[in-house]
């Protein structure tokens, strides 16, 4: 895309980002060119967040340079980017939700401005890109599209040269990605150059003239999506660690351990996702995956399964036929259903506490860790270091905060803390989530194992690699919405992964293609509403 | 003997309140003023009243303080506490009425200085209507409303007096606030019995007249400061002290007034007019020579009852414990 | 009742509101900010002791509420290092600070005590004031227009200025207001500043106006009213007015009818209803399902450190 | 060159425990400064202060009378403080226990039995208790902000004291006076060092500290509060309820807040008075934050402090020291704990800022080199293409 002869808008040379423990960005390189629509790809953690707060001047890199229209620049911090032309749009929106659209906009702005001259200008921006918005409203009455256009009004104020977007579709309504669709083409039309965060493979396709994948903080492919398909650009994101799990494929499954029938339950926070009528089960000896995209209702669907939601959900959950959807956590527990949720600090476990606590956290009710109100330290200490050498945690010992763990020996613990509890089911998201290969195969053999054990296992992944390695049948989330189980055996990927991108109906003939947009149905809603 | 004495004061308030403790340490210097090298005394300030009391007062008891000076009415239970474990120290506590072998008890008579102020009330008041900031009605305080009231019908009959209660003892903006409220329901001239000078900072504002509480507050009030009843502990202390070098220490039962210079009458202010101030010296003059007695009869109380015939006057155990307002006080 | 009591009334209450204004004023400033400073005592102490210092001192009363607003924003540099700079707990550091500031005060005011000064002159002609519909206007001390103005002035600021925009955006979310570029930390230093100054100012008004001298604690727990006024007016600058003046009918108000000689209910009882009243408006404001406007704002009290 | 404080991954134990050492030391040092350049001897000021009181054996019974409160208020709210539940209005439970079991004398006082003490206990208890119960009630039904209605609540507390004190519980024969009647012999709590002033609320102190130290630590009680405060979300996946936190903390705090006060009333005060309230309420928020929120350290800082309260005392008999500067002093000691209490959790690092627009290979151009060419050859993108479709 690049007009000849001119320097690109934005280029980077070897960016590198540290964070404790994480490299987030590797000597990263590419460049955009003005008017030019460029993606960034990549897998949850591969640091591209990270990356776009550095050009935004939210973050500085440790090392490397930006180039702005050719010239070296140091952007210190975002009004610095504001002052170059750089406008960008949060993954998690910086919006103030005590206060009006108006007053959230004018925040976004570096200069003074009389109220009406503001009032003026948004409303003609809003009209030029046809964007429906009230100026007057207050932050915490709008809906997510809503909110997320309060963003890109508050970037094309300042004419910006180059818009940044950190998966700005996540949370719309593919009504609302068309509309933003058109706003950002015609943007890229009058020369403002885009740099384009998202998962949904097919948007890029329908957007974006280059594509930069991003791996593990590193660059590893520059393409144009147009020329290539959904499915050859998940394989370039999800990389290619060979995992040898011994994984025989079953279909001797004991009886039902899990049954979710019409489960229900509200989203979580600001950017939560309801769940809508889950159906499913899981039968012993079984293992069931859930792909999508990371924030679909994953989360929402491990907590209302645990049963953190806290009596928000409705619908039922039978544990080996014992309906425990008003159960507490612990009773769960106890009745045999464990987890592992997809954050390891602060809700896996508690970073400031040692691994013997972190034991007693969610062990006490199965493995006896407690008496009488009273904590067996002995034998959570003993069980710690039982699930530190079966699992091979590299740690000072069990009374090593777990804070000083890395990454992936805290989710080997965790995982491990979880297992040898022997559950009769097993709920597990994202497992190997920013975890090294050896620790992921680690890991596998033995959600293998456990299943093997007559175990049943659900596990919420976005890795499509690991689900087809691992599940006997897979669903996928999308919005809130489980699809149908599809067989693992003779899956087709790309179906799965347009499954994924939120495209139901098209070629998945009879497959959940009646579900295609269920969130948009105002039947529906009311009815969770209420 | 082997050095000087040691004389121990404990103060309820800061010294720095410019009332009652304020007063109380006055007196202390000038003890010390007095005696010289003779004694040293040693004070604590800002004791609440209550076991950190008896803290202090035993720990003045045991560095050595053979004279205890304890000056506050809630200090009276842990000083016979204390009294009964030193027995061979000897404490004298202000306005209580608890004795033992080595517990005096002081007080004064500062209803004998309201008799005299409230002579000035009644000639200066044109609307014969004063205000009276009072603290707690306990009979201290009663008594001085009362004796105030009934000086001041004296001269005028329908005099009446308005009290307003601010429940401390200080807080300098509350009693500013109070004499601000009487001052506009019409009364024109302010007493008080809290410790700060702020009723006369604000009938100085409000051009209305005053008196002082404690110590001489001229300089706080120029034109309203009349005069003030003020607190001279300094000769009882002196004279407690020099018994104690003497040997002749022996618990006390005193309940001065005017005549011994306990209480205290500051210098008048000159616009008051000579009538003014020869009413106010004789009534002075007058209860110090026991010819005038503030509480002589006939005394009505608010309902009308006659509760002092003719020829009679209260006697000291019944104004000691003093609950009832005479005729003109409204509270 | 005659409008000349009347007028008196309104004028007693407008005193006993003014000093308590000042400070909440300033309190809602920090407040707003998201930073939580309990120690308004100790600050308004502070600058009660500094201003008649400097008054008695140099015998300038407008040197002597300047000195105080220095000497309260001075005190408030504390709070705001160890609290934004060392993030630590707000609760803690704010009552640390009142107890500082009243030993700092009756330390410093050892000196002054039993000395006057002449207060502050008024800036309107007494002639103006001289009937009863014009002391009602023009009566009062420079300070009681002062506090008006900053309400006028705070109220604008807030809800019109730029950076009284940034202020509440940093109150409501820190971490946005961060990550779109606000420095968080030297806007919370600005608003303690200003809370600390204005607190100075409130305890000036009892050392230089209300009763024009130094005693020790001569705010008497004035403090902690003025905290409750920022609850109470759900930091709004109007209601802030409109709930100081109601503070200041409670407590004068009962002064006024025991000097009419009417006994109405105990006085403990009408003492307790500025802090009831706070309880129930915060909870009106929890429970209102369109109290987003009203309700705390977000960060309040909470550390911030950047990350990054 | 500038300093910066960097996170540290774990608190820092020496830090933990060197912290209230060096904040001490920098008091000591301050002080002997300000009282130096007061005028007075700074050295013997803070021997006066810090020492004196500890020296002399027959100090010891105010030490731990004047301790025995603040440390059971503390300990209580302790508990609630590593909850994230602030409770600040323990004054006011303090008050209103005491109230309730003052109560129970008013109405027992011409009673005789060994039952009277302990139904003023319990009544002492169940005051603060239901003090604190408001707050928790609004804080776990509307949300409203802790914080804030318990510190308001205090001053209700405040005045309702005053009320009970001038109006219906006066001494009928107390000349007047706004107090309550002397407690009975039955009604006022035993000594249990014959000889001293020390009463059995300082045992019970110290009891519950160990007993809370054995919560805090040994218990699942005490697990939850400590994970509610450092994890909510970990909490709630360990099966423990937010709510249910608030209600457990606020009530403790209450309960120990107003037991502190019914001895402190049937103790060493043994009437009621409008003089009860001496902020033991406030001041053992400090006692709890110099103590780390940790009974043992707790018992130490209400001891420090109980120090410094009776070491003012003779730092004005023995030097003249105004009282004001020991209210300074205390504070002192508190701003520097609470300034090196960053060192627990942060690392103090002297930074050089890098200027981001110069060229990177100026700076490690080895390792780049080295670095970017591994990476180059290890992600190849056909061999990932390989692996996926195997
Ligand atoms: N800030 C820190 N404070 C204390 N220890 C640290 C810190 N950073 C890293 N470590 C230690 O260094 C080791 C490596 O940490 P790091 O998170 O980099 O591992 P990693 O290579 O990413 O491993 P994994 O792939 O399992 O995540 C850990 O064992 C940890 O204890
Ligand atoms: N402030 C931080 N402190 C420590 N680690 C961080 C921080 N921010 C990000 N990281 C880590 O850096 C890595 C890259 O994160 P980043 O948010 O850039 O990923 P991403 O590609 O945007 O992922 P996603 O698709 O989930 O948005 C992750 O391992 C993340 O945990
Ligand atoms: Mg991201
Ligand atoms: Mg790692």
């Amino acid at each position: 895309m690049a007009t000849e002869g001119k320097p690109p808008r934005l280029a980077l040379e070897g960016i590198t980002k540290r964070f404790p423990g994480v490299l987030a960005n590797d000597d990263v390189s590419f460049s955009v060119a003005p008017g030019e629509i460029h993606a960034l790809l990549g897998e949850n953690g591969a640091g591209k967040s990270t990356l776009v707060k550095i050009i935004y001047g939210v973050l500085q890199a440790d090392e490397g340079r930006v180039l702005w229209d050719g010239e070296p620049v140091s952007i210190a911090n975002p009004k610095a980017a504001r002052r170059l032309g750089i406008g960008m749009v949060f993954q998690h929106f910086s919006l103030f939700e005590a206060m009006t659209v108006l007053e959230n906009i004018a925040l976004g702005l570096d200069h003074s401005f009389s109220w009406r001259e503001l009032q003026q200008r948004v409303g003609d921006i809003l009209k030029t890109y046809d964007l429906p918005l009230d100026p007057n409203r207050e932050v915490h009455t709008l809906s997510v599209g809503e909110r997320q256009r309060i963003e890109i009004v508050r970037s094309l104020l300042q004419s910006p040269k180059l818009l940044i977007m950190d998966e700005p579709t996540s949370v719309l309504t593919p009504q609302e990605v068309d509309r933003l669709f058109e706003t950002l083409r015609r943007l890229a039309a009058e020369g403002c150059s885009i740099l384009y965060i998202s998962h949904k493979l097919n948007e890029i396709q329908a957007l974006c003239d280059t594509a930069t994948i991003l791996r593990g903080g590193q660059v590893v492919a520059t393409c144009d999506p147009r020329e290539e398909s959904a499915r050859s650009m998940a394989e370039m994101m999800i990389g290619a660690s060979l995992r040898d799990v011994s994984r025989k494929p079953g279909t001797d499954f004991g009886p039902e351990r899990l049954r979710v029938t019409h489960l229900s339950a509200p989203g979580e926070g600001p950017f939560g996702v309801p769940l809508k009528d889950i159906n499913l089960s899981v039968r012993a000896g079984e293992v069931v995956g859930i792909a999508g995209v990371a924030g679909n209702g994953q989360n929402e669907l491990l907590a209302a399964l645990v049963g953190e939601i806290e009596g928000a959900e409705s619908g039922n959950i039978f544990l080996d036929g014992v309906p425990s959807i008003a159960a507490h956590v612990g009773d769960r527990r106890r009745d045999g259903m464990c987890s592992v949720p997809e954050e390891r600090n602060g809700h896996g476990a508690v970073p400031a506490c040692s691994l013997t606590d972190n034991a007693v956290l969610t062990a006490r009710h199965r493995m006896e860790l407690a008496s009488h109100g009273f904590i067996r330290y002995g034998a959570a200490e003993k069980y710690a270091e039982q699930v530190i050498s079966a699992f091979d945690v590299k740690a000072t010992g069990p009374r090593a905060p777990a804070a000083s763990l890395s990454g992936g020996n805290l989710q080997k613990f965790i995982m491990g803390r979880e297992i040898l509890q022997k559950p009769d089911v097993l709920i597990v998201s994202q497992p190997t989530w920013g975890v090294d290969a050896g620790a992921a195969a680690a890991i596998h053999q033995a959600l293998v194992d456990l299943a093997a054990a007559g175990s049943a296992i659900l596990l919420i992944s976005q890795d499509l690699d690991e689900l087809l390695a691992l599940c006997d049948r897979i669903a996928v989330i999308n919005g809130g919405v489980l699809s149908d189980m599809l067989d693992v055996e003779g899956i087709s990927i790309e179906r799965v992964g347009l499954l994924m991108g939120g495209m139901h109906g098209e070629d998945a003939a009879g497959n959940g293609g009646d579900r295609g947009e269920p969130r948009h149905d105002p039947l529906e809603e009311q009815v969770h509403a209420a | 003997q082997d050095g000087p004495l040691n004389v121990g004061f404990v103060y309820v308030g800061p010294i720095g309140d410019y009332g009652w403790s304020h007063a109380h340490d006055e007196a202390r210097k000038k003890a010390q003023e007095h005696f010289g090298d003779k004694i040293k005394t040693n004070y604590v300030e800002n004791v609440a009243e209550g076991p950190d009391a008896e803290r202090v007062i035993r720990q003045l008891a045991q560095q050595g303080n053979k004279l205890i000076f304890t000056t506050s009415f809630g200090f009276m239970n842990p000083t016979i506490k204390v009294a009964k474990q030193f027995p061979d120290v000897h404490f004298e506590h202000a306005t209580g009425y608890k004795t033992a072998d080595n517990v005096g008890i002081y007080n004064a008579r500062f209803y004998e200085g309201r008799a005299v102020i409230g002579t000035i009330a009644g000639m200066m008041s044109k609307s014969g209507k004063a205000g009276y900031v009072g603290s707690v009605p306990i009979p201290e305080v009663v008594r001085g409303i009362n004796a105030f009231t009934l000086a001041a019908q004296k001269v005028n009959p329908d005099f009446t007096t308005q009290v307003v209660w601010v429940n401390s003892w200080y807080d300098p903006a509350k009693e500013a606030d109070a004499a601000k409220a009487l001052i506009d329901q019409g009364c024109d001239i302010i007493s008080q019995h809290t410790d700060s000078p702020a009723p006369l900072q604000a009938a100085e504002q409000r051009g209305v007249y005053a008196f002082g509480q404690a110590s001489n507050m001229i300089d706080f009030a120029p034109k309203a400061h009349l005069t003030a009843i003020t607190d001279n502990w300094g000769p009882y202390y002196i004279d407690q002290i020099q018994k104690q070098l003497d040997g002749e220490w022996a618990p006390g039962n005193i309940w001065w007034g005017i005549e011994k210079g306990l209480v205290g009458i500051a210098p008048y202010n000159d616009i008051m007019p000579a009538d003014v101030k020869e009413a106010a010296d004789k009534v002075k003059n007058g209860i110090a020579s026991g010819e005038i007695h503030p509480f002589a009869g006939p005394i009505t109380d608010q309902s009308g009852e006659v509760k002092v015939p003719e020829g009679d006057t209260i006697p000291d155990e019944q104004l000691l414990g003093l609950d009832w307002y005479v005729k003109g006080v409204q509270s | 009742m005659t409008t000349a009591i009347l007028i008196s009334i309104i004028m007693t209450l407008v005193g006993a509101a003014t000093p308590i204004l000042l400070a909440a004023l300033g309190e809602l400033v920090v407040e707003k900010s998201g930073v939580l400073n309990l120690g308004l005592e100790g600050m308004m102490l502070i600058g009660a002791v500094t201003a008649f210092g400097v008054t008695f001192t140099t015998g300038s009363a407008s040197l002597g509420l300047v000195a105080a607003m220095a000497a309260g924003a001075a005190a408030s540099m504390i709070f705001a290092f160890l609290t934004l700079t060392l993030t630590a707990n707000q609760v803690a550091t704010g009552l640390a600070l009142t107890i500082f500031g009243i030993g700092l005060s009756s330390l410093i005011g050892q000196n002054f005590v039993g000395r006057t000064v002449s207060g502050l002159e008024h800036i309107f002609p007494a002639a103006l004031a001289d009937d009863p519909i014009g002391r009602v206007v023009f009566g009062y001390s420079p300070l009681v227009y002062l506090s008006l103005v900053m309400t006028a002035f705070v109220a604008w600021f807030l809800t019109r200025s730029r950076a009284g925009l940034i202020l509440r955006a940093i109150g409501e979310s820190d971490e946005a207001a961060h990550s779109i570029g606000y420095s968080v930390i030297r806007v919370r230093y600005l608003a303690v500043a200003f809370g600390g100054a204005m607190a100075g100012l409130g305890g000036a008004y009892y050392s230089l106006v209300m009763t024009p001298m130094w005693a020790d604690r001569l705010t008497a727990g004035r403090g902690w009213i003025a905290l409750a006024l920022v609850v109470f007016a759900s930091w709004r600058p109007l209601r802030l007015l409109g709930g100081a003046y109601l503070f200041g009918a409670v407590m004068t108000l009962e002064l006024h009818a025991k000097a009419a000689g009417i006994n109405i209910v105990p006085p403990e009882f009408l003492a307790m209803l500025p802090y009831l009243a706070t309880i129930v408006v915060l909870t009106l404001i929890s429970i209102a399902p369109s109290g987003r406007r009203n309700a705390a704002p977000a960060c309040l009290g909470k550390p911030f450190r950047a990350t990054g | 060159m500038r300093l910066r404080l960097e996170p540290r991954r774990e608190a820092s134990r020496a830090m933990l425990y060197g912290t209230p050492v060096l904040a001490v030391a920098l008091t000591v040092l301050a002080g002997i400064l300000i009282f130096s350049l007061m005028g007075y001897d700074g050295l013997a000021a803070i021997y006066q202060i810090f020492v004196a009181p500890i020296a002399d054996p027959y100090r010891w019974q105010d030490l731990f009378v004047k301790a025995a409160p603040l440390i059971t208020i503390a300990l209580g709210l302790a508990i609630g403080f590593r909850a994230n539940v602030w409770n600040i209005g323990a004054e006011g439970q303090y008050i209103v226990g005491a109230l309730a079991g003052t109560g129970v004398a008013l109405a027992t006082w011409d009673m005789q039995g060994y039952w009277i003490l302990p139904a003023m206990v319990a009544a002492g208890i169940l005051g603060g208790l239901l003090w604190a119960a408001i707050p928790a009630f609004l804080k776990t039904r509307f949300n409203v902000n802790e914080i804030l209605t318990s510190l308001m609540l205090t001053y209700v507390a405040v005045q309702l004291l005053y009320y009970l004190m001038r109006g219906p519980w006066r001494d009928p024969e107390g000349y007047g006076f706004p107090q309550t009647r002397l407690f009975s012999e039955w009604q006022t709590l035993p000594t249990v060092v014959q000889g001293t002033l020390v009463h059995l609320g300082v045992p019970v102190a110290f009891f519950l500290a160990i007993a809370v130290w054995i919560v805090l630590s040994r218990t699942v009680t005490g697990f939850q509060v400590r994970v509610v405060g450092l994890a909510p979300q970990a909490a709630r996946y360990g099966g423990f309820s937010a709510r249910g936190t608030v209600w457990l903390t606020l009530l403790t705090s209450g309960a120990f807040a107003g037991l502190a006060g019914i001895f402190e009333a049937a103790g060493p005060f043994q009437q009621m008075t409008p003089q009860f309230s001496v902020n033991y309420g406030f001041t053992a928020i400090i006692v709890a934050f110099l103590g780390r929120l940790h009974p043992l350290g707790i018992v130490l800082a209400g001891m420090v402090l109980a120090v410094s309260y009776v070491g003012g005392e003779n730092a004005q008999t023995a030097l003249g020291l105004p009282y004001a500067a020991t209210g300074m002093f205390q504070a002192m000691m508190l701003f520097f704990l609470l300034a090196v209490d960053i060192l627990v959790r942060y690392r103090l690092r002297v930074v050089v800022p890098a200027d981001l627009s110069r060229p990177v290979e100026a700076r490690h151009p080895p390792a780049r080199q080295a670095e970017t060419g591994a990476h180059v050859s290890s992600t190849p993108i056909d061999k990932q293409r390989e692996s996926l479709s195997a």
